[in-house]
């Protein structure tokens, strides 16, 4: 059987407009199917998945625009095989956490969450920039939608800063793009976007310094990173739950995704130029992200900056520029976003039986009755705070590695996070799952519909700490074999 | 005797489009277009287009004017004053758009440099734009085209009868629960610049949001 | 070889068997089924060691270290972690002792735990946390001795928040469960340091590749030695990082005797005497680590004199008695640190649970101000309590005594400015017999108070209700404490059963080891240390005997002046606390160790999180980035907003308008 | 006589169209401007048509004028409805569009 990308890509695009057209009741049954129908093509991808070669495989290549170089270009290789296997995943579990809830508009919101799908899908099987540009941005718009019809109380407000910061991204790095592809060209007619062609063709080194700072840009805002991060509190606040966990473990990983694919194969010299301003970056985003998820009481906003915190740790192991901060990277982002997703599930269905705070001073207790989500949600903290046996300790352990071998002060002060993640993650769980009950608690157990969702995700999560060499051996060869990013191979070991 | 036929059907082209855009009364602007048509379905006969000059006379100022006189008597032809609420400097510069307007394209046909303007034009022979020769060419070399354009007339047809249909049977629950594509591409409360800064557009669920909503501001 | 790494496989997933099995059937086991079937699990694990010790045997000496390897773990570009355990004689001894010693303890809790609402949780847990710590002793790689290393905090954490309820218990739990993510971080980089020059993460591959890839002092390795230390004094409670002990013993008694004194808190012990030939290789890091051994002994000793908590007087004393493992494996003397390591196991589990008697006795009443005159009341408990005393104290001939006399007389041995660590020790030693006997006469001599009467007549005081000694808060008896029952050693059979075996053992446990008579564990320890310079050192037989015959004056004179303080002279003690005011305000605040901790570590990053929260996020991130975006978008937004008037024609005069700039552009052009 | 002439008529009638659609109000007479508009560029169609003496430009002007026809039954259909729904007749009044 021959495997399409393309097929994976607008299946979920193709079911989302089916369920426009189904009464709205079934809106909810077509898109879960369409979801269902993504992962299980995705998980068919991943068991043929040739994990010995480092190359793009599947890839599909049509002009698509010839006079401006524009190639419509997918392809699969280590670097996004599990990203796209986390997003395939992840949809169809809130999709399903989804269709159990009541939405206005039911077929809108099914629509606009299977366009995000494809649209994530699409930038990360993109092999043609301006293919990935035209996806990242398509992204903003189911998501500016969802969040500003089904959003919270202050939707708006939130919405318009999420679309500023994003948009102030997204167009510096259209500009950032057609600037790469101009520049690169080797004549007026012999435009190309794909990256394997740009990467041929490298760019003079000032030229790269301020196309690298304007992709750094749009990434660091969709991730978030600190200081770009202040659309994220109210964002979080208001997105409805199964978006916000798309959003939370899914998209701020393409932007990672993003450093990997673009500016390490096309900016080598500007990567290793501002080698060390990303790696401070990151490492602010870890000490404020931590700082900040132990002192606020929201639980929406300490998981989002302990996410902040966890996307430090990604950017740090991508710009260790060595192989074990690659593969830790990757790792990570597949990782993250299997543990943030169920968090906030349980967030969620802590709120529900704290009387729908969503403040950790009013809840307290909830583990009397509830033993079984009790459990999940301990093992999802432990993941969370990257516990060694967990899931994201082998991640972390490998970023930290790379991020030693070339600039080791870094990396004991980045490892200061990891006891702050020991401490915000435990105070959540403590706060809401320990000590005496609060006064609107009610001790419900896991009820089977969210069951159906929680457990599957914690069970793939202890499956991964038990045996991370799956994940690990099939970004192997991308990293570190002969199709590795330049920048990646011309970094020498160990630092001064 | 051309030259006669061409300055009164000219002149009278002419009077009749100032007749359109001068007079104040939408009913005497419609005859003032009607007698315009038949002026220019003269030049169309100078200018050897039997076909289209009887097309012109026929559906245009036969049909489509009877139709304009329908709706002028349907909605009322009230009077309306000349004068742009808006202030006169829009008709100044109406007047100084159109008057550049025109020595442009004076400038542009006339001072083209085409050799055959300051002439009658190539000889033709006798079936020149006759209702055969259009029609041959209507069913052969522009089949596409003639197609196409029927069924935009079609197309035409049915929205003008969607537009002003009478919408007294459907109830407003009822209509508020009918989706179109514009849901899709605009749905309430996330379109607009204005609901964005708090213009003077309306955001129910957000009152938070927009403490401007109840004052509606002026434009400045 | 095969038998030995299934031995070695079963040993370590028995408890995980458990774990799971009672996690999973626990709710729907009558009775105590939980309970029995945890203990089963660690019976079977117990088993299994012995048969591994008989397998082990069974080799040659050259061969006894066996690698048995499940399946590549993280095992890329460069990096070569498998799922693998070292099974050699360290490792086996540490499962025989850890699994020995839990197996008693389950049997204890069985009893012990009755009437408490967590009864299945609790066994699940303990059943995790030993499955936890024989993955950290059996770890033949870095990264599975780091997994386990956590897997044992993690499991102490939730034992010791095991009444989540409490205020009390949460706090000291994620103390804890801090202090030893930093011991893991100290692991990790320490890891690092060592990965780095050997390229392997191997236990092996690295002792073997490590002569090579340094030479004595290098500055890395000497670096993540350290490291090294740091996170075994986390986990070993040695100081600067031992706050978090005394906490601990907010959870269940069993799980102080399970964790906090037998087993959890010697793997800073092992991880020494496992990394052996890195610290002979980085001897300045091997002093530190001695150092740090010697300040805890007596640091914990003193404390120990003052504070009142019975089970925080013990706590301190494993503290003192981990001083001295450390101190000796860190200076060479492996055996005779784990022969330490595994007679306290015995005598310091048993006081534990003797103890656990002796406060269930009370209802939950844990301050030794308050006991007294229980020798009749509870004569099994108080004869148990009587030989874990004897036997920490050093009394000759319990086990405490070979063992603690054997670690000093080797750092005696090897001169230098180690004769400091040996007076030390005999210092300590001295604290030692003070403060057991401080315990016991408090306890169980003087005036019965009305518990102990109430017992005499034949039945067990309950209190009415029951308030947290910390806060003053009234416990919450549905999963905040154990309940209204309490169970006491005279009346159940398991826990009887339990503390009679060990004391047994507290008793015996030293014959292994008789100077110039027995060498068991110094011969079986034999092949891991085959490569140590410092090992099987034979001091001189004068020292010897000056080392046995001053070992046992020490104790005897600390727990005679003991009696004559506690016992002869009811007052005297509150006299010598108000003469020495001074020093007994640092002991009983434990030296202000708490409150440094906290100002130089807690509050500043309390301070910079509330900082970041109040003033930077709202007036940076909040402010100038999110406002100064918004205002210049806005301020663009009403400037082109102003164009669009709605008046269709103004459109339509700019439509022409372009119209005619592009038709004068293209006149012009043409 | 020459093709110019029908030219400067054809530019002539085009502008007066343009100036009103930009000073009339009622969205009847706009739409009348626009014919005036269309019509001039079919007379110049058929002017040029004559001086090549190619029949296409005929055709050309017949297709304008089907679109004309077009746009004059939505633009009336527009109006009607506006009508029904009590809206002002009158462009000015109309400023949903106002940003």
């Amino acid at each position: 059987m021959t495997l399409y990308l393309s097929i994976l890509l607008f299946a979920p695009l193709a079911f989302g407009v089916l369920g426009l057209l189904a009464p709205p009741r079934a809106a909810a049954r077509v898109a879960l199917a369409g979801t269902l129908l993504t992962a299980a093509y995705a998980i068919a991808f991943l068991v043929d998945f040739d994990s010995s070669s480092g190359a793009l495989q599947y890839v599909t290549d049509e002009t698509w625009i010839a006079e401006l170089g524009i190639s419509y270009k997918l392809g699969l290789d280590g670097l996004n095989l599990f990203l796209v296997l986390l997003a395939a995943v992840l949809w169809f579990a809130c999709t399903l956490w989804a269709s159990m809830r009541d939405y206005d508009k039911p077929r809108l919101f099914f629509f606009h969450l299977a366009l995000a799908e494809t649209a994530v899908l699409g930038a990360l099987l993109a092999q043609d920039l301006a293919l990935f540009v035209v996806f990242f941005d398509l992204m903003l718009v189911p998501f500016f939608f969802l969040t500003g019809i089904w959003g919270g109380a202050k939707r708006v407000q939130a919405t318009i800063k999420l679309v500023i910061y994003t948009l102030v991204g997204s167009l510096l790095m259209l500009t950032a793009a057609v600037a790469t592809g101009v520049l690169a060209a080797t004549g007026p007619l012999d435009l190309s976007f794909a990256f394997s062609d740009l990467a041929q063709r490298p760019l003079a080194t000032t030229s790269q310094y301020w196309i690298f700072l304007f992709f750094a840009a749009a990434f660091l805002v969709k991730m978030p990173a600190f200081p770009l991060h202040g659309w994220m509190p109210d964002g979080y606040r208001n997105m409805p739950l199964p978006v916000l966990a798309l959003f939370s473990a899914v998209l701020s990983k393409v932007a990672a995704y993003g450093f990997l694919r673009i500016c390490l194969p096309l900016f080598p010299d500007a990567t290793s130029h501002f080698q060390t301003l990303m790696l401070l970056v990151a490492l602010a985003s870890i000490l404020y992200g931590s700082a900040m998820a132990f002192t606020t009481t929201e639980t929406r906003l300490i998981l989002g900056y302990s996410s902040v915190a966890q996307l430090g740790f990604i950017t740090l192991g991508i710009f260790a520029l060595n192989p074990e901060g690659a593969q830790g990277a990757i790792l990570q982002a597949f990782n993250h976003g299997l543990v943030v997703a169920p968090a906030f599930f349980i967030v969620a269905l802590l709120a529900e039986r704290a009387g729908g705070s969503e403040d950790i001073r009013d809840m307290g207790g909830i583990a009397m009755r509830a033993p079984a989500l009790a459990t999940m949600f301990l093992i999802v903290t432990f993941a969370t705070l990257a516990m060694p046996g967990s899931s994201n300790f082998v991640g972390e352990f490998l970023i930290l590695l790379g991020v030693f071998k070339s600039q080791m002060a870094i990396a004991i002060v980045a490892s200061t996070g990891v006891v702050l993640a020991s401490v915000y993650a435990l105070r959540l769980f403590i706060a809401t799952m320990h000590n005496r009950t609060g006064p609107a608690v009610e001790s419900r157990e896991l009820s089977l519909r969210d069951g159906l969702v929680v457990v599957p995700l914690v069970l793939a999560i202890i499956a991964i700490a038990l045996y991370p060499q799956f994940a690990l051996e099939r970004s192997e060869k991308t990293v570190a074999g002969d199709a590795a990013p330049s920048a990646l191979a011309t970094q020498p070991g160990s630092g001064p | 005797m051309a030259e006669v036929l061409f300055f009164l059907a000219g002149i009278g082209a002419i009077a009749g489009a100032v007749g359109v855009v001068a007079l104040r009364n939408p009913f005497f602007s419609v005859l003032a277009l009607v007698s315009h048509l038949l002026s220019l379905a003269a030049l169309f006969l100078l200018l050897h287009a039997e076909f289209v000059a009887a097309a012109q006379v026929v559906v245009y100022a036969g049909a489509v004017m009877v139709l304009y006189v329908f709706v002028v008597a349907y909605v009322g032809g009230q009077d309306e004053p000349l004068g742009p609420r808006a202030g006169s400097g829009l008709r100044l510069v109406s007047i100084v758009f159109g008057a550049v307007l025109f020595v442009e394209l004076c400038a542009a046909t006339l001072g083209s440099g085409l050799q055959l303007i300051d002439t009658n034009g190539t000889a033709v022979g006798p079936g020149f734009g006759s209702p055969a020769q259009i029609g041959e060419l209507l069913l052969t070399r522009f089949l596409l085209p003639f197609e196409v354009a029927s069924f935009l007339l079609l197309i035409a047809a049915v929205g003008a009868v969607v537009l002003a249909r009478r919408r007294g049977g459907l109830t407003a629950a009822e209509d508020q629960a009918r989706y179109s594509a514009m849901d899709v591409l605009r749905p309430a409360y996330t379109g607009t610049t204005a609901e964005g800064v708090g213009g003077p557009h309306r955001l129910p669920a957000a009152t938070a949001a927009a403490p401007a909503q109840t004052t509606p501001v002026e434009d400045a | 070889m095969t038998s030995l790494k299934i031995f070695a496989w079963l040993t370590l997933l028995a408890p995980l068997a458990g774990t799971i099995a009672i996690g999973l059937l626990g709710r729907r086991l009558p009775g105590r089924g939980a309970g029995y079937l945890g203990t089963a699990a660690l019976a079977l694990s117990f088993a299994s060691a012995i048969g591994a010790l008989v397998s082990l045997q069974g080799l040659g000496e050259e061969e006894r270290q066996v690698v048995a390897v499940a399946w590549d773990y993280a095992n890329t570009v460069g990096v070569d972690a498998q799922l693998s355990l070292l099974v050699d004689p360290l490792s086996v001894f540490m499962i025989l002792v850890v699994s020995g010693v839990s197996m008693l303890i389950h049997l204890y809790s069985i009893g012990y735990l009755d009437s408490d609402r967590g009864y299945v949780r609790f066994f699940a847990y303990l059943n995790y946390f030993v499955f936890s710590m024989l993955l950290l002793v059996l770890a033949g790689n870095f990264l599975v001795l780091i997994i386990g290393w956590a897997f044992v905090g993690a499991a102490s954490y939730m034992l010791i928040s095991f009444w989540y309820r409490r205020g009390t218990a949460t706090r000291a739990g994620i103390k804890a469960f801090v202090i030893n993510v930093l011991g893991d971080v100290g692991l990790v980089l320490g890891t690092f340091f060592i990965f780095k020059h050997v390229g392997t993460l191997d236990l092996l591959g690295t002792f073997e590749r490590s002569k090579e890839a340094f030479e004595p002092g290098n500055a890395d390795l000497t670096a993540g030695c350290i490291l090294l230390l740091v996170g075994a004094c986390a986990k070993s409670a040695q100081i600067p990082l031992h706050t978090w002990l005394p906490d601990a013993m907010e959870g269940p008694t069993p799980v102080s005797a399970l964790i906090h004194a037998a087993t959890m808190v010697t793997a800073g012990v092992y991880l020494v005497a496992r990394m052996h030939p890195l610290f002979e290789l980085a001897p300045t890091a091997a002093d530190v680590g001695a150092i740090i051994g010697c300040l805890t002994l007596l640091v914990a000793g003193t404390i120990a004199i003052a504070v009142t908590d019975l089970k925080r007087v013990i706590a301190y004393s494993t503290m003192s008695q981990i001083g001295y493992m450390f101190m000796a494996v860190s200076a060479g003397a492996y055996a005779a640190g784990l022969f330490h390591l595994m007679t306290h196991a015995f005598f310091k589990a048993l006081l534990f649970m003797a103890a656990g008697s002796l406060i269930a006795a009370m209802a939950g009443q844990q301050d030794l101000d308050k006991m007294g005159g229980f020798r009749r009341a509870l004569p099994f408990t108080y004869g148990c309590f009587a030989i874990g005393g004897l036997a920490l104290a050093g009394v000759p001939p319990f086990s405490g005594f070979f063992s603690k006399d054997e670690i000093l007389l080797l750092i005696g041995d090897r001169g230098g400015w180690y004769w400091i660590l040996y007076v030390a020790g005999y210092v300590g030693a001295f604290l030692t017999g003070i403060y057991t006997f401080r315990m016991i006469f408090r306890a169980f001599f003087g005036e019965p108070v009305p518990e102990a009467r109430e017992l005499e007549q034949g039945h067990l005081h309950h209190a009415e209700v029951h308030t947290n000694p910390a806060t003053g808060e009234v416990e919450d008896t549905d999963v905040g404490f154990p309940g209204p029952d309490h169970h006491i050693a005279e009346r159940e059979p398991s826990m009887k059963l339990a503390m009679g075996t060990l004391a047994l053992l507290a008793v015996v446990g030293g014959f292994l080891q008789i100077p110039k008579v027995t060498h068991v564990i110094d011969h079986f320890l034999e092949p891991t240390f085959h490569d140590s310079a410092l090992y099987e050192r034979h001091p001189s037989d004068g020292m010897l005997a000056f080392g046995l015959v001053l070992g046992t004056v020490v104790a005897l004179a600390g727990i005679a002046i003991a009696y004559y303080v506690w016992v002869a002279n009811p007052g005297l003690s509150a006299r010598v606390r108000s003469r020495l005011a001074a020093l007994h305000t640092v002991f009983v605040n434990k030296w202000f160790f708490d409150e440094l901790i906290d100002a130089l570590v807690v509050r500043p990053s309390r301070w910079f999180g509330s900082f970041a929260q109040q003033t930077f996020e709202r007036v940076v991130v909040n402010g100038v980035l999110v406002g100064g975006t918004t205002g210049v978008v806005k301020a663009g937004s009403s400037a082109v907003r102003a164009a669009q008037t709605g008046f269709l024609r103004y459109y339509a005069a700019l439509i022409v308008l372009g119209m005619v700039v592009i038709g004068f552009y293209f006149l012009m052009a043409a | 006589m020459d093709i110019g002439w029908y030219l400067a008529v054809s530019a002539l009638i085009f502008t007066i169209g343009a100036a009103g659609v930009l000073t009339r109000r009622s969205p009847l007479v706009i739409l009348l401007c626009l014919e005036l508009m269309l019509n001039a560029a079919n007379l110049a169609l058929i002017a040029f048509a004559r001086m090549h003496g190619d029949p296409d430009g005929q055709i050309f002007a017949i297709i304008v004028m089907v679109v004309a026809a077009c746009e004059v039954t939505i633009g009336l259909g527009i109006i009607v409805a506006m009508h029904r729904g009590r809206l002002p007749i009158d462009v000015d009044e109309l400023r949903e569009l106002q940003g």
